[in-house]
This record gives C-alpha cells, structure tokens and sequence, in this order.
C-alpha cells in the first residue's frame, strides 16, 4: 500500500479501533469520553462521526456497571471493546473484570465465553503523581482466565486490537501513556499479532533484556547506548504478560546466559518476579549471573519531576543493570 | 397488584407445583449436606419459592436470566432438570455446571440462565450487559435480573439501575426484599428503606409486589414484562418476602426472632396457594397428595441421578480456564 | 436560597477578595503550565469561585474539607497560603505537600485540609470516614465534600451518602454540578438529572443553591452548616455552576458550543459580585484597582517564592511511603 | 496465667480483637454483620454485647465506602479495625485501599498518615467455587505504602492485631479460612507480635519450605511426613508478606541450599515469585538446585471436590516439590 506511512502510536491505535470497527458489525467501542470528547487521549477522534452513536457509546462515571455491561454484552454475542480511561480508575472494575470475566467460563463448565476486549492506558512518567501513574500489569497477569497484551510498538498498537478481539476470552490490552506521541512506519494498516509469542526487538549475544510498554523503549536506547562499548543486547520484546512466554526469554537467555527484566511496575511481584522465577527454575544452569531487575521504586510515584524521574525505568537504569549483570 | 383477581386455576396449579418443585428439592439438599454429600456454601429459597415462581413464569424462551447465590429455585423454575441442578450439587460432570460451579453457580446457556452469581451485587452489571446485547442484536429478549435488598446498598446496584435507565434497556430489575441481608436487617443497612424511591431517583417506573403470594407476583410481573418488552426502559419490581430458614447452612440465626419468623411461616406461599386452589375447588388432597408424590419422584430420580454420575478425572482440572483451541487449552 | 436578600458589603467584599485570589493564581498557572513550570494534570476552578468560597467561608477552623483534583479554588479559600499552593504547582519541597501531590493533591492538615482527590468519587467515604472520626472524638466539627456532578454516577457517591445519612453523620455533601464531566453532559450520565432526588432517596436534606452566587452560596451553606452541626445528620447541596476553560490543559473542548460559554459567562459570579457591591456603594474602580493589585502582588510573591523553593534530592525519593521510625523509613 | 490452655485460631482472633477494643477507646471493629449476626465466621461473637454498637458498628454491604469511611476515621484521629468478610469481596474496596490508603501519606508530603487495620478472610478449601476461593495477597504484597501480614498460628491470630494496630499505617491481616479450627496452646493471651520478620517454625538442614496461611501448615505435615526418610526441612513461617522478610530466608537457604516456596495464591506472580527472585538475586550462589513452588494451579478455584483437592497446596504437593529440589 503505502511503504513508507509513518503514524503516531495514537494514530495506530486509532486505525486499530477502525478497523475494528468497520470489519464487524457486532464490535462497539464504549467508555467514558471516548466519543464526544474524542477520547480522553485522543485516541478514538472521529469514530463517534464514522460510525455513530451507537457503536462509539460514552458512558457515565461507571466503572464497575460498563465493565460489567461489556461481560454481559460479550457473553450475549456482541463484542465489546470497554475502554478504561486509565488502569487507574480499573481498580474500580476488578470485581467484574476478575470476579465475572475470568470465571464465568469455568464456573459454567465452559458455557459461558466472555469474548471482552478491555483497552486501558497504563504508566507514569508525566507528573501526574500517585492516583494517576499506577503500572498494574503484574496485578492482571496473576489471574487465570484473563488474557493482558500490552503494544509498545505502532504496529502493535494498530494489530493487536484486532487480534483481542478474535481471542474467545478476555482480553485486558494496556497501552502505554508515555508512547501516545511516538511514531513509526505502518505501511499496510493494522496487521494481526500473535499474542502467544514474544518477539526478539534487537538481537544480540552478551544479554537479554526482556521488557514492555515504555520500558520496552528505554531498554533498546540502553542497548543503543551499551552497544557503543561494545555490548550486544539482545531486547525481547514480551508482548503478552499472560500468558507469559517464557520459551522466548529461555531462548535467548541460553544464548547470553544474562537475563534483565525492565518495567514500568513496582518491583515486589512485578513482572520481573515471574520470568526471573520461571527463567531460574528452567534455565537455572544456562544462567551465568543472578537476573537483574529493574523497575519502578517502590513508592506511589511523586508529582516532582526530579523524584518521578528518579523513580521510573530509564536507559541508564536499564543500562545500570546490564552492567551488573555482566561484571 | 392483581392480588385481589381471581386466581385461574391453571396457571395456579402450575406455579404450585412449581414451588412445590423447589421446596421439596431444597429440603432434600438440607438433608444432603448434613450427610456431606453436598458441600460448599448453600443458601436456601425456602418461603420466597413465589417470587422466582412467579416472575420466571412470566417469562419467554428467549429472555435472560441472571440469579444470586441462592438461585435453586430460579434455576427450577427456568426449566433446568432438577437431574443437572442435583447433579450439579454433588459436582458431578452431569451438573448444569459441569460441577465446576456448585449450589451458588447454576448456569444453563440453553435456557438463559446466566448463573448463580456469588458476588452480592455483581450479577446487576451482567444484566446491563445481556440487555444491551439483546437489543442491539434484535433478540426481543429481556433480561430479569434477581438480587437481595441487601445489594441495593452496593454501588453496582446504582450503577446499574442507571445505565439501564439511561439507555432505556430491556431489563426487569426483581429485588427480592426477604428484609435481612445475612443478619442485617434493611433498617441498618438503607438510610431510606422504601426502596421504590431509589428506583425514582433513576426515573425507573417501581412496583411493590407481595412476593408471598405467587400469582400476584406473575401478574404484577408479566404487567411489567410487557412494559420492558416494549422498549420503553427498564422496571424495578419490589417483591416483599421472607426467608423461613436460615442465611446459609452455618447461620445461627442471632438477629431476629422465632415469633418474626412464624408470623411469616404463616404466609407460606405453598400453604396459602393451595389454600385458595382448594377454595376453587381446583385442589383436592388428592390431587395435593398426586402432587407431593410426583414431586417427591422427581427428587429421589434426580437423587440417584446424581448419585450416579460422573467424578471429572482430576487431570481435566484446568479445562475451561479458557476456550478450547483444537482440544488442548491455551 | 438567599439571593434576594441584601448582600452584607463586609462579607461581600471578603468573598470578592476570595474569588480574586482564585481566580488570578489559576491565570498564572495557566501561564507557568504553557512556559511548562507546572506540569501534570491541571484543572482550572475558572467560573466556579462562588462556590468554594461561598462554602468556606461558613465553615469554622476544626472543621474539615475533601476535594477533587479541580482543587486550587478550595484550597486557598480555605486558607492554605499562595505561596504554599503556588510551590506545591511547582513540586518543590515548600509546597503544601512537600512537592510529592502537584495539582491534583493539594493537602494541609493544620488547616484540616485533607486532599485534593484525583479519582471521582474516592473522597467521599474518606469524607464519610473523617465525620466518623469527629463524632467520636465529639471534636464538634463537620466535615465538607466537594465532587462533581460527575461523580454522581459512581457507587462510591451511593454507598457513601447511605452511610452518612444511615449512621447520621456530620458530612455536607457540596456537589458542584458544572453540567459536564470532561465530555459528557449530565443528561448523557444521569438518567434523571434532577440531582435532589437522589439525595431524597436516602432521606437526606437537598437543597439547590446557585452557585454564580457567591453571597447566595454563603447563606445556603450557613444553613446547611448549622443544620449538619446540630447532629441531625448529612445534608446535601447542589451548586449549579459552569466551568469556563477547558476540562483540563489538554481538553480540545468538541462537547459544547461557544454560546453556552458566553451565556454562563455572562454571569461571571466575580463580575456579578463586583457589580452589586459597587450597586450598593461598597466598591469603586479605587477600590476594585487596589483589589487587583493587592492580588497580583501575592500571585507574584507566590511565583518568586516558588521558583526560589528547594528541589528535593532524589535521594529522599522513598520517604513518605512509610511513617518514619527513627529517621528512617521502613 | 493458664500454661496449658487450647484455644482455637476463630478464638484467638477474637481475643485479640477484645484485647484490641479493651484497651484503647478509640479503637472500633466495623464490617458487614461483625454485631448482631457475631461476624460471618463467628469470630466476633459477643462483641457487640460486650462492647456496644458504637465500638462493633455493623456495615450495609458497601464495601468501598466502609473501608474508605475506615480510612478517613482512621486519619481523623480514631482507630478503626475494618473487617471484609473476605478477601473476594475487597476486589469492591481496592480502589479506597490503593488510591487512598497506600498513597495518603506520600502525596501529602508525610502529612496524613493512615493508621489502619483492615481484616479479611482469605483462601480455598471449603469447596466454595471460583468467586468465593481467591488468595490475593500477592497482589496487595504488590503495593507500596501497604503492611501485610498474615497470622498462621493460634499465637499469632491472637497478637498480630495488636502489632498492627500499633503500626502507623495501613495493615492489611488475611486471615485463612480454613484455619478457623486450627487448635493451639495460647497460654498469655495475645502477645504482640515483630511484624518485620519471618521466623522459623520448624529447623532443619536440608532444604527450606518458606510458606504462610494453610500453605504453611501443609509444609509442616510435608516435613513431618519428609523426615520419616531422614529429610530435614526447615519450615520458615514468612509471617509479613510486604515486607517480606527475605533476611530470615536467606539466612536459611544459607545453610540448607535449597528453597521451596509454597502458597495458596496462583503460581505466577505469586509470593514465590518475588521470593525466588530475591533469593536467585542475593544468594545465587548459595543456591544448589533451582527454587521449587508450590501453588495453587492456576484456574479459577472448582466446586467439585477432588478438583478442588487437586488445584490446592497439600502436603503430598510440597513433599514432592522438596524432594525435586533435592534430586
Ligand atoms: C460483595 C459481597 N459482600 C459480601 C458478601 C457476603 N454475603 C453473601 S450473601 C450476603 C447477604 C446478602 O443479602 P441480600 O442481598 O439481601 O440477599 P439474600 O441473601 O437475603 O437473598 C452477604 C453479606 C458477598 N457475597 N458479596
Ligand atoms: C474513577 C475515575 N474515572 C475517571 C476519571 C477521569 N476523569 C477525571 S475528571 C473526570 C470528569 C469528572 O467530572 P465531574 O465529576 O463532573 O467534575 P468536574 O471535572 O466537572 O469538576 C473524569 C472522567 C477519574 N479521575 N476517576
Ligand atoms: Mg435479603
Ligand atoms: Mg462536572
């Protein structure tokens, strides 16, 4: 189509979104502002006029109630995609989306299918301090039943969508509030992903370093960084957080026999925790060094640049980390 | 609401058997589980029997449902056999759930039972749901939604009520007012206890039904079927009744008294049912009797049943976590 | 609600001053958002004075306050300093929460100040919890929540006005219905908009104020105030007013048309009050002239005392997680 | 006082409960049916009648306004102990206990601390199916600005309160359903309790089992059954799950060189997790064998009960475990 079409993630989502849209009539799009006011990050602009009211649907101040509605709605035959304008405000949906979405099908014996497309913003790094800059990815992907994809590339923004939305079961997608403004090539429009695998970003032969979101991006400037002296970074890319695909990281891990996790969360039961546990029980003899973790300090994230700064991932932490690992 | 009308004797003699269905079911239960045979949290419809009764025979084939915890006598009443519903106790592969799910989680797509739900609450947004689907789907169903009045102090009730309101949903809204929430009378739990005005708050039309008597309750409840069918929004009905026994197998029963219970007792939707069949002259003891005897057939067949299904093999333990890809999970 | 009655020039005049001082900070800070001093989420109080500091000003000194992330206007009229709100914009360690808050956060508990609440709805069972606290410890004192018309929507708001009316608590509810929550108008929230019903459904005092008022505010909310103190419990009051900027600084504003603007515009509660003081005699362009410039030199002060403020190092960054023990953290 | 004196885990929970009430006015129990029903598993019974309705203060169901009302109290100068009836249900309060509780103090600058108790049940085994089964105490593990402890013994469901109540923030106690019965010696009443360290509950050379809730009573009678065949297990009873005591297992796996982690929680993202973490990256070298876990299998927890049986942490389960770690 057009090889060189260069789009913001904003955009890809979008595109995602209308694709989505256009390609089933049973999909519809609802969550708070996310037509009139074009969403609350301008993510879903314009589809309120392209498709009306009916299939871009605003709704009140209701977490729980339209998350709920989406379960029911998908279990009725129509597909959702609920938007949750920030993981933040989703601690108000967990009962529906832990205690309904991910039970339902095993509580009825594999009657009832909740085939649910929940999109949400995660991640700090503008100021917006404690209530507004939570990372609980880690929280979603404890829980059997849900399936958590995270886009941390354009075309991932653009593809993955559609490929929740083929998933007969809950799909929880997190995008990234630090990467509405990056840009990259979309030439074909949205292509689907596959949300079983991860996928290796920059490959190397020294470390791995596995990670998502806006620290998938601080990991490839590290590598960037460490590859002018000399060291090869191999980034991976994880893409899906539940399941999470180990066999990848094992991979590479048996070719660097060096693992760093990178991550927006907390760092006490992040997803570091997870493939740093499931990389030592599996790959315990590949591993020349204890797996480096990076994470966000353990703190709510503080308002001040200086100190938000301090407590976030960043190239030189993950950098940080490599060197660790290698010495 | 239709209290005062006279009774047709067949639809009377339907919704008897059909609470004589469930009571009789219960009771066994009661007398399965001091055995052990049924395990888990079981809460039981013993003297609310009208008001599943009589709103679910209001109902068509293509409306939905979605129960509480104490939901045997709403999946009786559906039409799940009382095999898979027994089964289902034991937790059994025959059970309606597959035995995955147990006393609080009957389910039965087929008949549009959307489940026991254990959540106090959290069954009000899954209606909201299933109503939206069934209207943009053009179904013509709608969806009946049963929860305690204990529920309406949670958010989600409010919630609920007013997405359904605000979008003109085809949900029937049956708050099953049994007046204790657990040991929590509705006067400590509701700063207001005439919950019709919550409903007004909404702009949601609110009826208040005598949930002992079950053709009232069908009256009153096909009246606002046919309102709800018609697309003009969603109805909360109000059904007064009372739970003769207690919350759950462990409730020792502190919070209220034997003389409020009695009173109670005395209104039995069974008792008063018959009564006004016999008064009729539609009932005689022998057709009680004929009655019992079927019923209490129902409930040994569905016993052995049970009994004799299927224990799942402990190595299908995490099937139905997700869907089925080519026979193996994901 | 009062409006009729004669304006007290004295009380006029403070609540003048108030609104000034609001509304001049929040210009500022605008300016410093754009020259990217302040950063994070900001939400303007613009056209909305009248009623954080009608409502203050009827509170007393051991009563406390709950608001939203729209918090500037409740913070200074409560009392907080300029200088202390103006460096906390700016992060630094002189702010009124050390920096850590930003915005959204504004805190002062000396001033029985206790946040700034970002998620809607998840100040008032705090607000529900500190008139707990009040009435057990018999401090006299009430506590004062602001939400938005938009919160209305949420459980929190339900559960939260049952228990305070259920347990008779001494909470004013202050509900600032600007008419939109970001995007969404309030007839695409609430099925039914007349927002007293709600409260009514918990048997709770509503009453509607028009909060373009800022004198008329005042002397509904000294009224609600006694009543609240005098332990009778909640009392709810609807403030009609109107946001005259965008949601937030990132707001394109596509929900709502020029004209609606100008016409809330038009009734400016700083202008109006101007007005009717200088109708009474009580203000002249002397004296509206020095009121300006008394202010702008505070705004002023604030700034340089702010850029002047102290970076905290990065080594403090896990402070406040934990209390301290012994100097240190957990 | 009494040297031989046997009393139940539901008893001395509610002995110190009374201990609580007894000795400071401005603590109060509130929660759904604490009063006049006598707590939903009887473990406040005959408090209301002791104390009055004002110090045990029945809730309607409301779960995210009464915890948030405990929050405001709590912060208003009085001393609420707030009661969930189960940890399914604070899926409903998450929002009050992370947006408020976990980040007041640190966005107010140190200004506004949350002296809290929050009780819940937590945990499976009493065939009560997926909604009603969950042990989420990773996920409040997760969350900086939160204490949470978990008492495991007679001796400590009576002084854990205390210890929390004494504490300047919020501290979330799970209590395990099925450790109601629990018999034990607590001759003293309760004693307060160092909230800060694991200990160790059982010595031995071999291997160490770090566990909390049932999961710890499974390894105890694994270790039992283990050394019939001369394998020494050193049970460590991990007590405080955020923080966790990592101290108190290292210093163990020290001497043992190898790890179990067994817990009621899911698998991934578990307590295990973040534990064979921290010990891959503080004692690899110590470490002769990778970490085993032992947790719940991860779906929604079955009704049936040999499905049931099978998805939980037993004995026979960490007596394998250990015996992989050892081959
Ligand atoms: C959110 C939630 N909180 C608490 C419980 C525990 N619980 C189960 S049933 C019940 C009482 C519900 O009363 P009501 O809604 O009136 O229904 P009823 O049992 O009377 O039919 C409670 C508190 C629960 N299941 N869910
Ligand atoms: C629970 C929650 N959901 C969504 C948001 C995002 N949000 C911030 S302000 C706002 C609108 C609130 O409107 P209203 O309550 O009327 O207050 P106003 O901004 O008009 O003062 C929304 C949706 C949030 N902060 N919290
Ligand atoms: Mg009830
Ligand atoms: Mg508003």
């Amino acid at each position: 189509m057009n090889p060189d079409r260069t789009v913001t993630y904003r955009e890809a989502l979008r595109e995602g979104l209308r694709a989505a849209l256009a390609g089933d009539d049973r999909v519809f799009l609802m969550g708070e502002d996310v037509g009139r006011y074009g969403g609350c990050f301008g993510v879903s602009l314009g589809l309120l006029e392209e498709f009306g009211p009916e299939r871009v649907m605003d709704t009140p101040l209701s977490e729980s109630a339209f998350v709920g509605a989406g379960i029911g709605a998908a279990i009725g035959g129509v597909r959702p995609i609920v938007e949750i304008m920030t993981v933040n405000f989703s601690l108000l949906a967990l009962d529906q989306i832990v205690n309904n979405a991910a039970t339902l099908r095993h509580m009825s014996g594999g009657q009832v299918g909740v085939p649910l497309v929940i999109r949400m913003t995660t991640g700090a790094g503008r100021q917006l301090a404690a209530q507004h800059s939570h990372s609980l990815e880690a929280w979603y992907a404890h829980v059997p039943g849900l399936r958590v994809v995270a886009p941390s590339t354009v075309a991932d923004a653009a593809g993955m969508l559609l490929s929740a939305l083929a998933d007969p079961d809950p799909v929880l997608v997190f995008e990234h509030g630090a990467l509405f403004g990056l840009t990259g090539e979309l030439p074909d429009g949205p292509v689907p992903v596959d949300l079983d695998r991860a996928v290796v970003r920059r490959p190397g032969r020294d470390v791995t370093v596995a990670a998502h979101g806006a620290a998938l991006h601080a990991s490839l400037a590290a590598a960037e960084e460490l590859a002018a002296d000399g060291v090869e970074v191999e980034v991976v890319d994880l893409r899906t957080l539940r399941p999470l695909d180990h066999d990848t990281v094992l991979a590479s891990v048996r070719r660097t026999g060096r693992l760093v996790v990178a991550e927006d969360g907390w760092r006490s039961g992040g997803i570091g925790a997870e493939l740093a546990a499931r990389v030592a029980e599996q790959g315990f003899w590949d591993l020349d060094a204890p797996v480096g973790r990076v994470a966000a300090a353990e703190v709510p994230i503080p308002y001040a640049k200086q100190l938000e700064d301090a407590a976030l991932v960043s190239p030189v932490r993950v950098a940080s980390a490599v060197r660790a690992v290698l010495s | 609401m239709g209290a005062d009308a006279p009774v047709d004797p067949a639809l009377g003699l339907r919704l008897l058997r059909a609470m004589l269905r469930v009571r009789r079911f219960e009771e066994r239960c009661a007398e399965l589980y001091s055995s052990t045979a049924i395990r888990g949290f079981v809460h039981l419809y013993v003297g609310e029997e009208a008001v599943a009764v009589g709103v679910l025979d209001a109902l068509g084939p293509d409306d939905a449902v979605v129960a509480t915890y104490r939901d045997h006598g709403h999946a009786l009443a559906r039409g799940l056999s009382m095999r898979s519903v027994m089964a289902e106790m034991y937790g059994k592969v025959e059970g309606c759930s597959g035995g995955r799910g147990g006393s609080m989680h009957l389910f039965d797509v087929g008949h549009g039972f959307y489940g026991g739900n254990a959540i106090v609450g959290g069954g009000l947004p899954l209606a909201v749901g299933l109503a939206l689907a069934q209207r943009r789907t053009g179904s013509g169903g709608i969806t009946v939604c049963f929860f305690g009045e204990g529920a309406v102090a949670e958010g989600e009730f409010h919630e609920s009520m007013n997405l359904a309101a605000l979008w003109d949903l085809p949900v029937l809204f049956c708050c099953e007012n049994n007046l204790y929430a657990m040991g929590t009378a509705l006067e400590r739990s509701e700063s207001n206890v005439d919950l019709a005005v919550k409903a007004a708050s909404y702009g949601m039309p609110a009826w208040a039904v005598d949930g002992m008597d079950a053709p009232a309750v069908h009256h009153a409840t096909s009246r606002a079927v046919a309102a709800v069918r018609s697309g003009d929004g969603p109805v909360f009905l109000e059904l007064h009744t009372y739970r003769f026994r207690a919350h759950s197998m462990y409730d020792p029963e502190r919070y209220r008294d034997h003389e409020e219970v009695d009173r109670w007792r005395d209104r039995d939707p069974i008792e008063t049912l018959a009564a006004t069949l016999r008064g009729l002259g539609a009932l005689d003891d022998a057709g009680w009797d004929a009655l019992e005897a079927e019923v209490a057939a129902e409930v040994d067949d569905a016993v052995a049943h049970a009994e004799a299904g299927t224990v799942e093999p402990v190595e299908d333990l995490t099937r139905h976590v997700y869907a089925e890809r080519n026979g193996t999970a994901l």
